[in-house]
């Protein structure tokens, strides 16, 4: 499941209808990204710009295509966009499996490729000013990785 | 055919998408871009370094040689910053 | 933070206690291991015995061998002990940094030394029977491979 | 000496911790396992597999060769599973 939203999410109201019921889950990885300071400035908002429609495409395979790579019982891929506070939760991403590796490998998967296939873009209002923020190498290096494994 | 910018694009451009129209034997991306580019100062500034511009066309990524239809909706931007 | 108890935890409620009101964190990961139902068999429950005292000892202690060698700003562990239910929640693993790559690291770490150094045994009781669950030589070449990385 | 069990060792010995005072010279684990193993035919079958073993004293993991001293809190149990 995906969702592209500017409201909040509740992680453990997620988490319990993604997986409460069932008893075929022995694994489940969450990963929340968060709006952070800067290391040397007051940031007082970032905006997150998407592209309606293409996000949501794009979400969608990406999901697909750990479903596929991962032995998963159940996804779940929350996205927020507009101003947030620092502090404030960016991104959920749920995997859900029989085994730990698996819930770990495909969380971490997910969270590589959407940092370069998910049209987000970031904007960084602070005291020094307001800066788009620029995409890291590390982030293009992180998804090749997986596509020499595969 | 409507073409959409993000992020500084955007910005710098002025606007979020615009409808041109141009002529029949810009059939690609590369030569759109060229044919941007010429539009005004504002589209030569915002589409300067073909090197780290993204694109979309009807909402998928492609490359910057992908062919272009009547109708297809572009979009161009700067490398995404998502998750 | 480490904990052992025999109550349920609220891993919305724990991440927020832990992270809430913070700027510094950009990446929270959360493992959470739940109690599977048998591949071949109707489980009616799982009890977990451990060793008081040394249980909190041995999760302290790989508690500070995650601060020593991820990059944290904050860890949490919960390990519940007792009878508990298909479905239910067994263990609750925090990471939280600036960055994803040392949140997901240092969880899938403390994951791999949690299940062979933290002195816990699980009993299974099915229809066919009540079994001790034996340890998988897979969780001993888990740990072995952060031995060589160190 | 304090001697505790876990898991299915505990349910075959029926106890889950007993003293014991095993005599002067029993001064390392190896010693001691061999002195339990002769305690009753339920101690030898809990005790029969040395290398499954795994060997707490005063609540730190040891190996087998480890010594002894008096007053120590010794536990031996069955390979864990926990997390």
């Amino acid at each position: 499941m995906i969702r592209v939203q500017a409201e909040d999410f509740d992680v453990g109201a997620e988490m319990a209808a993604l997986t409460g019921a069932r008893k075929d889950i022995g694994a489940v990885v969450n990963f929340i990204g968060k709006v952070r300071d800067l290391e040397d400035g007051a940031l007082s908002a970032m905006t997150l710009e998407h592209y309606p429609g293409m996000t949501e495409k794009m979400l969608a395979d990406i999901e697909a295509q750990a479903l596929e790579r991962f032995d998963l019982q159940e996804t779940l891929i929350v996205h927020r966009y507009g101003k947030l506070e620092p502090g404030a939760q960016i991104v959920l991403v749920i995997t859900a499996s029989a085994h730990r590796q698996a819930a770990f490998e495909a969380c971490a998967f997910l969270m590589d490729w959407l940092k370069t296939k998910a049209p987000f873009w970031k904007l960084e209002e602070s005291d020094k000013g307001r800066t788009w923020v620029e995409a890291k190498q590390a982030d293009n290096d992180a998804v090749d990785r997986w596509q020499e494994q595969s | 055919m409507n073409i959409h910018y993000f992020a500084w694009m955007r910005e710098q451009i002025g606007k979020s998408v615009e409808t041109e129209s141009p002529p029949a034997h810009i059939d690609n991306i590369d030569d759109l871009l060229d044919w941007l580019t010429n539009l005004s100062p504002a589209h030569a500034e915002a589409l300067a370094d073909r090197t780290i511009i993204g694109v979309a066309v009807n909402k998928e990524f492609v490359e910057p040689g992908a062919k272009l239809e009547d109708g297809d909706e572009v979009a161009l931007f700067p490398p995404i910053t998502g998750g």
